[in-house]
């Protein structure tokens, strides 16, 4: 039996930030001639500081009780006025923390050879990102949730912006101003709520009922955020270019969490707090979310960027999880969820498979490469799981959400499905013949011959991803019963209100 | 009259103005070389002046030409606090600049004494009185420097325009006058609620255009980034703080007492200038390269969102409070700042100097940071809960749009914060910088610390107090 | 029609097939049996996968193999303890798969006749052609990973068949898909090859995208995706209706429909049928196992799993008819005008999938089910006879650069001309003596005769007869062309070898497979050196074909009782399922027209003969007729032109599509429009804004000036 | 037409004139001038209203110390007049329209806030037989608004400091007169007896 | 005809109109600028001044004492910060260039 640790949430959530400010201080402290000793003590204390996070989230994990529906792991403290520090998990919340905690030590790992400008701060960056992403998860205040969710912007900014590629610096400002007009939206929306219901507790605002004609508002001014996060076609353009700029490690945050951020706000918020509203747009962001997997896979076939070929399909594999979500039935939210953790794992990866390259030969053209699987065979293995994992072939966890959204929209309405499911084909495309085009063929660049395969450092950090998306392929009811009574409640009282 | 029971509510005040002749006496007897001794002494008694306005008991006191309640006490105190910290970062700057002037605390006193009468003001007569004596103290501190051209400049902009300014006050306070036959707010009101009349509000909106140019919203913001370029640091460091805030309750006081029941007229009329002062400071501050315009553009909208609180009437007050005190902070901290740098003993002005300080100045890069993030509107700074608590009180009054509006606009300002940070971290260092003057250091380490994380506690407890202090304000 | 009563008692008859026992795994007995028959190969390509570098490539190869042969002795124990020895339909479950609400989907291995017959098929086409790999690819320097890639493909076949669900069969389905791409692509080196691969695993997709939506359909019907769940729902489904896409559908149908979209792709099917010929490229044990035997036959096994929803959806059953039908006549007529070995063959694979297609869609599953048993053994001997001539040839594939080679590969034209028999299904009529094509093609064929009341058990009848007259002819070409007549291949190789490939348009030799590794070259040593004479394939090669020699002689013989015979119904249970209105099979057997009987045979004998007399009296003829270009024989050349059409329209509108939504969509309209044109919008307004702060004096007062001026206007107009 | 009317008219008029010619003026010192006759007119209009203290008081401040002040400014900055004048008439269009149209909009204040507002119908108050103007005045000042006077107090004070701060500079190079020290300068301060010896002068 | 408060509160007005002109018209003459505001605030005091006798109250005539009292102040320290702006620049033109603008 695992012991009850108090206020593990918090401890969770801050761990890392607290990491973060010991190796500030041993910045503030050390000598300037000490700097490589100083950048080498901060990967390590960053990479303790994550596997200890990792390790106290499956202890969390491992003591959270499945069948209730509610949030756990609580912890309340008021704050002023309707604010209050409130934290808890539910069953949707809890494998996002996990999702986090897993991916960041990859992150660390990924980044500890090719980072070499300014690493103390690179690190600090990752760690407050991943304080200040879990705490989106965790936090069951309105505000907590903003601060948290807002805060997520700095992190990344700089890391796109001190560490990214050429065009860094238009990308961290897209990425930045973009995500932040969303977001101003849905602080308006929030003011008013709390405003209404005199609280900014998450669980009772979930069962505040607003009236009918303000919810159209407030349901648009959080999908407005929530949209611009995912995100959805068509604002969606901030995310290539975010990608290709930031650093592999940024991409793998981007790709993996910060993009998930979105479609939990839509469950957690659009959902249950507004659903005439989100029956009322259910046409619209289906509409939106089929395009962007149409469309967004059709962009990603003609890409020459491997970077940018793969944060396309992110676009269109997160249109999966808008639509799984707007369904509005429990099996397309519980797709949407699985959807969310498995592109976490499978986009990481693929961004970590980029990254590979990138260490080597500093190139992302498509062009530039060919005839891969000659030269580093493991490499080889490596991408084209994470490929087919992308394509969502069965077996891997990508099949399971894009096959249970789909089913969820299908009831929605057979179109939708239709459409989307055409996604599957053009999925296929694009990511074979980025394989192709990277992997296949004869070695023409004699470049290609300077580097040898996989390091052990780089086999260590895809292992785990690599069992991770077999593991939910095959068994996906690590994630599925989990989540069950969270999303069931959830679709639940969307549907009794909205009377389907 | 019971000058007692009026005396003890001037308290502040009356410290305040004999201290100032005490220490102008001894100043003129002992010159500059006196000056650190006479800002110390103002320094004390400003800060006697805090802690007599934070015990004092309200009431109204001279005929209702005064009133203490609790957002005057709020204020005065914040304005005392604001004004300590510009006392002591002007000693350190005229020192440095060797122009050391012993009246600079002195003016800074009395300038403190106006805003005081006008936190204060219970009729039109203080009202102009108050905010004459404030605007008289800081056109000659804008012109601090007289032998700096831009000094001067900024200081006759601001004089001819400022009278002007006054000038528009005065006549709508004469018609105001004329229309309700008497100066006092609470009378006015009486006369208002009975008898509306368009004369009444032309009056008022002459009125809104005076104090507005005291808190320089749009259109009446054109002196705004000038003066700030011009006049000196530590005096733009005031400016862009205590004065505003003491307008502001002016503004709000005026506007709750005496217009109380024009409330759907006046706020109209608010409500342009906010959306005119956002959209302004804005877009404005996007082609700026000098870190003071910048500012001033800055200063210009977030005056924008303390017009929406004013707007949102009552439940704006508490806002309005906890608004000034956040932002005052983080205007506080910038120019202290921008104090703190230098290259080759020359000021750092320009945007574009800041570039790469992230390796040379890491902590205060990471002030830096923090306060721009703060002005921003990031969560969790300073500036986001004064944001967040003027955005809510607009929307509870029901400014939706307008609210939305403004955030909106806030994205656009953010361009030009971000830019400060991205030429810190992102870009290639242009040299060294000197190292920064102790004094200054410490109060934007103080700043940043503020700003986050001691908002955080800061709100537990300013919230009640804001709240509290607000109530029956007007009444 | 069935009345409501009806079709509850055939609800209920099919009742008991939601009582089959189900178990665990490791139960004991016949569970562990096939627990360990279905998972021995994914065991082994794991183990080879992961560590076949260190292992090396003889331990590799064993134990991939020495495990399909495990799983082979144990499929057809499984199948003998089924149709023998009396063993009832069971179902182990292994894991569950998804659970969400009502969709309940778990890893498990249905046992029931169709199941078993696929089994043994499966696992014997693939353990004969792990043990032929040894052979054929013993140059290439990548054996262990095409191993594992085999053993996978095998696993993925066998999750496939032993499904007791929609989401496992669609695992089995999209897995065979994975294998088939990786296998296809084995020789990723060419560009070609990988091309195809793509090709191969899109297409698939683009069935599996019908397959998906009919998955949903069924779903959202019935509230389950499990078969023993689903089947007996259906019949109270009869008639009820289905909005899809804005369209009433009936119910059943639609989700028949799509479904069999997915077999479409799968089995190659008219319109999805252009990744077959091109999935040559793969090494020719792939396309024996995969391509022949098992994987495109996947098809046919769903239709017939799913009959007792096509029997009710008679409008899906009519166009499986009718793909089927057209696909049949349509490949055929495509390969007699092929001159690659392989591809004449996957055409006619192609055809033979069409029979049993339109043997289901006449509601006769049983003799597909047969044709499909069949047609494993004597279609993977003919491809596995090809490699052997290729590998003979040094991996020559284009037939006329053959010739006369009978007396260099004798072994190989025996068993060849064994499976081009059993191909053509000779046989002597009203007897049971024939080969194994003769009793389950003309099973098919009287079937059709059977259903030609209705217009497409007619069109089939016709088009199958057709068809089977073109077998015959081609096939025999097939013989004729390789292993007799003059001797192709002795003068002028390389230089013919080069020009053939640019009339081809194709490239058709299948690459040394060693060419891409120096040593490997070093020690084979001879390339296409032309002095070097054919040379008949190691017996490790020769045994498997010879073994499936032996199932194209009898297969048909032995089996017919069972599957199609007086045994039938004993023998497939519940596992297929006849609507009581269907007596196609009935019918079939007591057809009393002798002519339909001899028409088969008839037709045979013609192609025959007909490929002697242009192939070995007048070999010039055809040579002639390809050198005119006549308009028909271009047009059967070139496949119907469904590659050009498809490259023209599809290809050419996604990439279309593609850079219009990127280049215009994307960057000109959304980021222009969106942030680019904000950014630009607002800075040229500030730009304008600052304009007005002139540092004048008098220009501020006159803003002041103007503020209070507007002000007043606007309060003005307020109050009135 | 009575007597009252015709001062009114005259010295408003006057007022008004003499403020036209302030602005519009060639030479500042001619603008000091009119701005003068305009308060000297200006205080008959506050005589009129009765409000004889104001009137002298504006004449006493504004005449006597303010406009006094002015010209003194004028004439001690040394400036080109003419070139100041360039520009005037640049504006003078839009000026006058918009001008106009305050203008026009605060008569119509005025006629509603003296038709409506609290002083609607009063005859005004000229002379009280109770109290003079300036002892109203004063008394009021001295009790009512002594704080307002108090602050009042402090205007003027900063307006003294601020004026002093920024004007009065002490110049180092300047030698200026120091009647202390003249009058306290001791012999030994300002002569030395050297000692010196015959034939070698001062070596310094 | 009477003379009653629409005729000051008139000649106020145009006083008042005069003042603003005069400010944004003389573009570059510092000292007539001030002088428009000293004409503003005479304006200003008319008007109080004619509010005080016909509403029969005294605070008028207070505020317009303390409005000559500010003007005063004005002046001396408006005229002060000129000298100083003279004495850094050698002229009072204002639009010569500014030095801050933008």
């Amino acid at each position: 039996m695992i012991p009850a640790i108090p206020n593990l949430l918090s401890i969770i959530t801050f761990a890392p930030l607290f990491g973060a400010a010991v190796i500030g201080v041993l910045r503030l402290m050390a000598r300037k001639d000490d700097e490589a000793i100083i950048a080498k003590n901060a990967k390590w204390i960053s990479l303790w500081t994550t596997l200890i996070t990792l390790a106290l989230s499956v202890v969390m994990i491992a003591g959270f009780n499945h069948s209730n529906p509610g949030y756990q792991f609580e912890e309340h403290y008021k704050w002023f006025g309707p604010l209050s520090y409130h934290m808890g998990v539910d069953g949707i919340s809890i494998l996002f923390v996990l999702l986090t905690a897993f991916l960041m030590p990859l992150c660390i790992l990924a980044s500890w050879d090719s980072i070499k400008d300014r690493v103390t701060e690179y690190m600090i960056c990752f760690l407050m990102l991943e304080t200040l992403v879990i705490g989106v998860f965790t936090s069951l205040d309105l505000f907590l949730f903003y601060i948290f969710f807002e805060g997520g912007l700095v992190p990344m900014f700089l890391i796109i912006g001190i560490w990214g590629g050429k065009d860094r610096i238009y990308a961290s400002y897209k990425f930045f101003l973009y995500t932040l007009l969303g977001s101003v939206l849905m602080l308006a929306a929030m003011l008013y709520m709390v405003n209404i219901a005199g609280t900014a507790d998450i669980p009772l605002l979930t069962k505040f009922a607003f009236a009918r004609e303000v919810q159209p508002f407030l349901w648009f001014a959080f999908f407005a955020s929530f949209a611009v996060k995912m995100p959805m076609w068509p604002v969606h353009t901030w995310l290539p270019d975010a990608h290709v700029q930031a650093p592999t490690a940024g991409s793998v945050m981007l790709a993996g969490i910060l993009l998930k951020l979105g479609g939990y706000g839509f469950i957690r918020f659009n959902l249950p707090m507004f659903p005439y509203a989100s029956e009322m747009f259910a046409p619209l962001v289906m509409g939106l979310s089929v395009i962007a997997i149409v469309v967004t896979s059709l962009i990603a076939f003609r890409q020459t960027d491997i970077k940018k070929l793969i944060a396309y399909s992110s676009v269109a594999h997160m249109g999966f999880v808008t639509m799984g979500i707007f369904a509005g039935n429990v099996i397309g939210v519980q797709g949407a969820v699985f959807q969310m953790i498995s592109h976490g794992v499978i986009s990481g990866a693929l961004f970590l498979c980029v990254g590979v390259v990138y260490d080597r030969w500093h190139t992302r053209e498509i062009a530039f490469y060919g005839g891969l699987t000659k030269l580093m065979p493991h490499y080889a293995f490596v991408f084209l799981l994470f490929t087919m994992a992308n394509v969502g072939l069965p077996g891997t966890s990508g099949f399971i959400g894009e096959i249970t959204t789909l089913v969820g929209s299908y009831k929605w309405g057979t179109w939708v499905a239709f459409v989307a499911t055409s996604g599957v084909i053009f999925s296929a495309v694009y990511a074979l013949t980025l394989f192709k085009r990277v992997m296949f063929g004869e070695v023409t660049n004699q470049d290609l011959k300077k580097y040898p395969d996989l390091s052990v450092r780089e086999i260590i950090i895809f292992v785990p991803l690599i069992v991770g998306t077999i593991v939910l392929g095959i068994y996906p009811a690590f994630v599925f019963d989990i989540t069950t009574a969270s999303v069931d409640t959830v679709v639940a009282t969307y549907q009794a209100v909205i009377g389907g | 009259m019971d000058y007692h029971l009026a005396l003890s509510l001037a308290l502040p005040e009356t410290i305040i103005a004999v201290s100032s002749l005490l220490i102008l006496v001894f100043g003129a007897f002992r010159g500059d070389k006196g000056m650190v001794s006479i800002s110390a002494l103002c320094g004390v008694a400003l800060i006697a002046a805090a802690f007599a306005a934070a015990f004092a008991q309200p009431g109204t006191a001279f005929s209702g030409a005064f009133v203490l309640d609790g957002v005057a006490q709020f204020a005065k105190v914040a304005i005392y606090i604001a004004a300590l910290f510009i006392i002591v970062l002007g000693q350190g700057y005229f020192d440095r600049l060797g122009a050391r002037r012993f009246e600079f605390p002195i003016l800074i006193l009395l300038a403190t004494l106006g805003m005081s009468m006008m936190v204060s003001a219970g009729d039109l007569i203080s009202l102009y009185v108050g905010l004459e004596l404030q605007s008289l103290a800081l056109y000659v501190l804008a012109a601090f420097r007289r032998d700096d051209a831009k000094s001067s400049e900024a200081g006759l902009k601001y004089f001819v325009l400022g009278a002007l300014s006054s000038g528009l006050l005065l006549y709508g306070a004469s018609l105001i006058y004329g229309f309700a036959g008497s100066m006092n707010f609470h009378a006015i009101a009486l006369s208002a609620s009975t008898n509306l009349n368009v004369g009444l509000i032309f009056g008022l909106v002459f009125l809104i255009c005076g104090l507005a140019f005291k808190v320089s919203a749009a259109p009446f913001h054109m002196w705004t980034p000038d003066v700030y370029e011009g006049a000196p640091t530590p005096v733009v460091a005031f400016f862009a703080g205590a004065p505003k805030f003491a307008a502001m309750v002016l503004f709000a006081r005026v506007l709750q007492t005496g217009f109380e029941s024009q409330v759907e007229q006046w706020r109209q009329v608010i409500l342009v200038l906010a959306v005119l002062s956002f959209v302004v400071g804005a877009l404005g501050g996007l082609m700026q390269k000098d870190i003071k315009r910048l500012l001033a553009y800055s200063s210009i909208s977030n005056m924008g969102y303390a017009l929406l609180a004013i707007a949102a009437g009552a439940v704006g007050i508490p806002a309005l409070l906890l608004f000034f005190v956040l932002y005052m902070v983080d205007t506080l901290g910038l120019f202290t700042v921008q104090m703190a740098l230098s290259r080759k003993g020359e000021p750092v002005t320009r945007i574009d100097q800041l570039a790469g300080l992230a390796k040379s100045n890491m902590p205060l890069t990471v002030v830096i940071t923090i306060l721009a993030l703060s002005v921003l509107g990031m969560p969790p700074f300073g500036g986001f809960w004064a944001k967040y608590f003027v955005f809510g009180a607009a929307i509870s009054a029901g400014l939706w749009w307008f609210a939305a509006a403004g955030l909106v606009a806030s994205v656009v300002a953010a361009f030009y914060y971000l830019r400060i940070i991205k030429l810190m971290w992102f870009d290639a260092p242009v040299g060294e910088v000197d190292k920064s003057p102790a004094e200054t250091r410490w109060i934007a380490y103080a700043a940043a610390a503020f700003s986050f994380p001691g908002v955080i506690i800061f709100l537990i407890y300013a919230y009640p107090l804001a709240q509290s202090a607000a109530q029956g304000f007007g009444h | 029609m069935l009345t409501a009563h009806a079709a509850a008692e055939i609800s209920h008859s099919l009742a008991p097939a939601a009582h089959d026992a189900v178990v665990g795994p490791l139960s004991g007995g016949m569970a562990t049996i096939v627990t360990l028959c279905v998972f021995a190969p994914i065991v082994g390509a794991m183990i080879v996968g992961a560590f076949g570098r260190f292992l090396g490539n003889i331990v590799s190869q064993t134990i991939t193999t020495g495990l399909l042969f495990l799983a082979c002795a144990l499929g057809w124990y499984t199948f003998i303890q089924h149709t023998w020895g009396g063993m009832a339909d069971f179902t182990v479950n292994v894991l569950p798969f998804i659970n969400i609400d009502t969709f309940h989907s778990a890893w498990s291995i249905r046992v029931d006749a169709l199941s078993a017959t696929m089994l043994i098929v499966v696992t014997s086409v693939s353990s004969l052609v792990h043990l032929y790999s040894w052979g054929y690819m013993s140059e290439d320097p990548s054996r262990p990973r095409f191993f594992a890639y085999l053993s996978l493909f095998t696993f993925a076949m066998l999750m496939l068949v032993t499904a007791a669900d929609f989401m496992q069969l669609f695992f089995g389905w999209e897995g065979v898909g994975l294998a088939s791409y990786l296998l296809i692509g084995f020789w990723y080196h060419k560009d070609s090859a990988s091309s195809a691969a793509i090709k191969a695993f899109v297409v698939n997709r683009i069935g599996d995208f019908g397959f998906a939506l009919g998955i949903m359909t069924v779903y959202w019907q019935f509230g389950t995706i499990n078969f023993h769940e689903f089947f007996p729902l259906i019949a109270s489904h009869q008639g009820q209706t289905w909005e899809f896409l804005g369209q009433t559908f009936s119910a059943l149908d639609l989700a028949a429909f799509l479904l069999f979209i997915g077999a479409m792709g799968k089995s190659a099917q008219f319109f999805l049928h252009t990744w077959l010929p091109d999935a040559m490229e793969g090494p020719t044990p792939v396309s024996a196992l995969i391509h022949a035997a098992t994987m495109v036959t996947a098809g046919v096994y769903m239709v017939c799993l799913l009959s007792p929803l096509f029997e009710y959806a008679p409008v899906a059953k009519m166009i499986v008819a009718y793909i089927g039908a057209i696909t049949a006549i349509f490949a055929a007529s495509i390969g007699f005008t092929q001159n690659d070995i392989k591809r004449v063959i996957a055409y006619s694979t192609c055809s033979q999938l069409g029979y049993m297609f339109f043997a289901a869609g006449v509601g006769a599953y049983q003799a597909a089910m047969f044709h499909l048993f069949t047609h494993a053994f004597f279609k993977a001997l003919l491809f596995l006879g090809a490699g052997s001539v290729i590998h003979g040839m040094h991996h020559e594939q284009d037939m006329r650069k053959m010739g006369g080679l009978w007396k260099y590969l004798p072994i190989t034209y025996g068993v060849m001309t064994i499976g081009t028999i059993a191909i053509t299904g000779l046989g002597i009529p009203f007897t049971e003596i024939g080969f194994a094509g003769f009793f389950s093609k003309d099973a098919i064929i009287e079937s059709a005769w059977a259903g030609h009341n209705t217009p497409q058990g007619m069109f089939a009848f016709i088009m199958g007869i057709s068809a089977a007259l073109l077998t015959s002819f081609y096939s025999w070409r097939l013989i004729a062309m390789t292993f007799h007549g003059k001797k192709q291949w002795e003068h002028g190789h390389g230089h013919d070898d080069h020009h053939a490939e640019v009339i081809d348009g194709h490239s058709t030799g299948e690459p040394d497979a060693h060419a891409h590794d120096d040593h490997a070259h070093d020690d084979h040593g001879h390339g296409h050196d032309h002095d070097h004479k054919p040379h008949e394939s190691p017996w490790v090669m020769l045994v498997p074909i010879i073994l499936l020699s032996f199932g194209a002689i009898f297969a048909g013989f032995i089996f017919a009782p069972y599957f199609i015979g007086e045994h039938a119904h004993a023998f497939w249970g519940h596992a297929i399922f006849t609507a009581p209105s269907n007596e196609i099979m009935h019918e079939a057997h007591h057809i009393k027209e002798v002519w339909v009987k001899l028409l088969p045979l008839t037709v045979t004998l013609i192609g025959m003969v007909m490929a002697w007399y242009f192939y070995i009296l007048k070999p010039n003829l055809p040579k002639k007729m390809a050198a005119n270009n006549g308009p028909v024989y271009t047009f059967l050349y070139n496949k119907w032109f469904f590659d050009e059409i498809y490259q023209a329209t599809f290809v050419r509108l996604t990439r279309f599509l593609g850079d219009v939504f990127w280049k215009v969509l994307d960057i000109k309209i959304i980021d222009n429009l969106g942030p680019n044109g904000a950014a630009w919008a607002a800075l040229k307004s500030a730009k304008n804004l600052v304009k007005t702060q002139t540092g004048y004096v008098y220009h501020y007062a006159f803003a002041m000036f103007l503020g209070v001026v507007g002000l007043l206007t606007y309060v003005f107009w307020l109050v009135h | 037409m009575n007597l009252i009317a015709i001062a009114f008219y005259l010295m408003a008029a006057v007022t008004l004139v003499s403020g036209l010619m302030v602005i519009t003026a060639k030479n500042p010192v001619h603008s000091v001038l009119y701005l003068i006759l305009a308060f000297f007119s200006a205080a008959g209009l506050f005589v009129l209203l009765g409000a004889e203290f104001l009137a002298m008081l504006l004449v006493v401040v504004y005449v006597g110390a303010v406009a006094v002040l002015f010209l003194f400014v004028v004439m001690m900055l040394d400036v080109d007049f003419v070139k100041l004048r360039q520009g005037f008439a640049n504006y003078l269009p839009i000026g006058i329209v918009v001008g106009a149209v305050l203008m026009f909009e605060l008569i119509m204040i005025s006629i509603a806030v003296a038709e409506k507002g609290a002083a609607a119908g009063n005859q005004p108050l000229v002379a009280s037989a109770s109290e003079s103007n300036i002892k109203m005045i004063g008394h009021a000042l001295y009790s009512t608004y002594v704080y307002l006077f108090e602050a009042a107090g402090f205007v003027l004070l900063v307006a003294m400091i601020g004026a002093i701060v920024l004007t009065l500079r002490t110049r180092p190079n300047v030698k200026r007169q120091d009647i202390h020290s003249q009058v306290t300068r001791r012999r030994k301060d300002a002569v030395e007896i050297v000692p010196v010896k015959t034939g070698e002068g001062i070596s310094e | 005809m009477t003379i009653d408060l629409v005729h000051y509160l008139t000649v106020s007005a145009i006083l008042f109109t005069i003042g603003v002109l005069g400010i944004f018209l003389n573009r570059r003459n510092v000292i007539i600028i001030l002088m428009s505001i000293e004409l503003i605030l005479l304006a200003v005091n008319i008007n109080f001044v004619a509010f005080s006798a016909y509403l029969h109250d005294v605070q008028g005539q207070i505020m317009a004492m303390f409005v000559l009292t500010v003007a005063a102040a004005e002046a001396a320290v408006g005229l002060a910060i000129l000298v100083t702006f003279f004495r850094n620049r050698g002229d009072i033109a204002v639009d010569d260039a500014s030095m801050m603008k933008g």
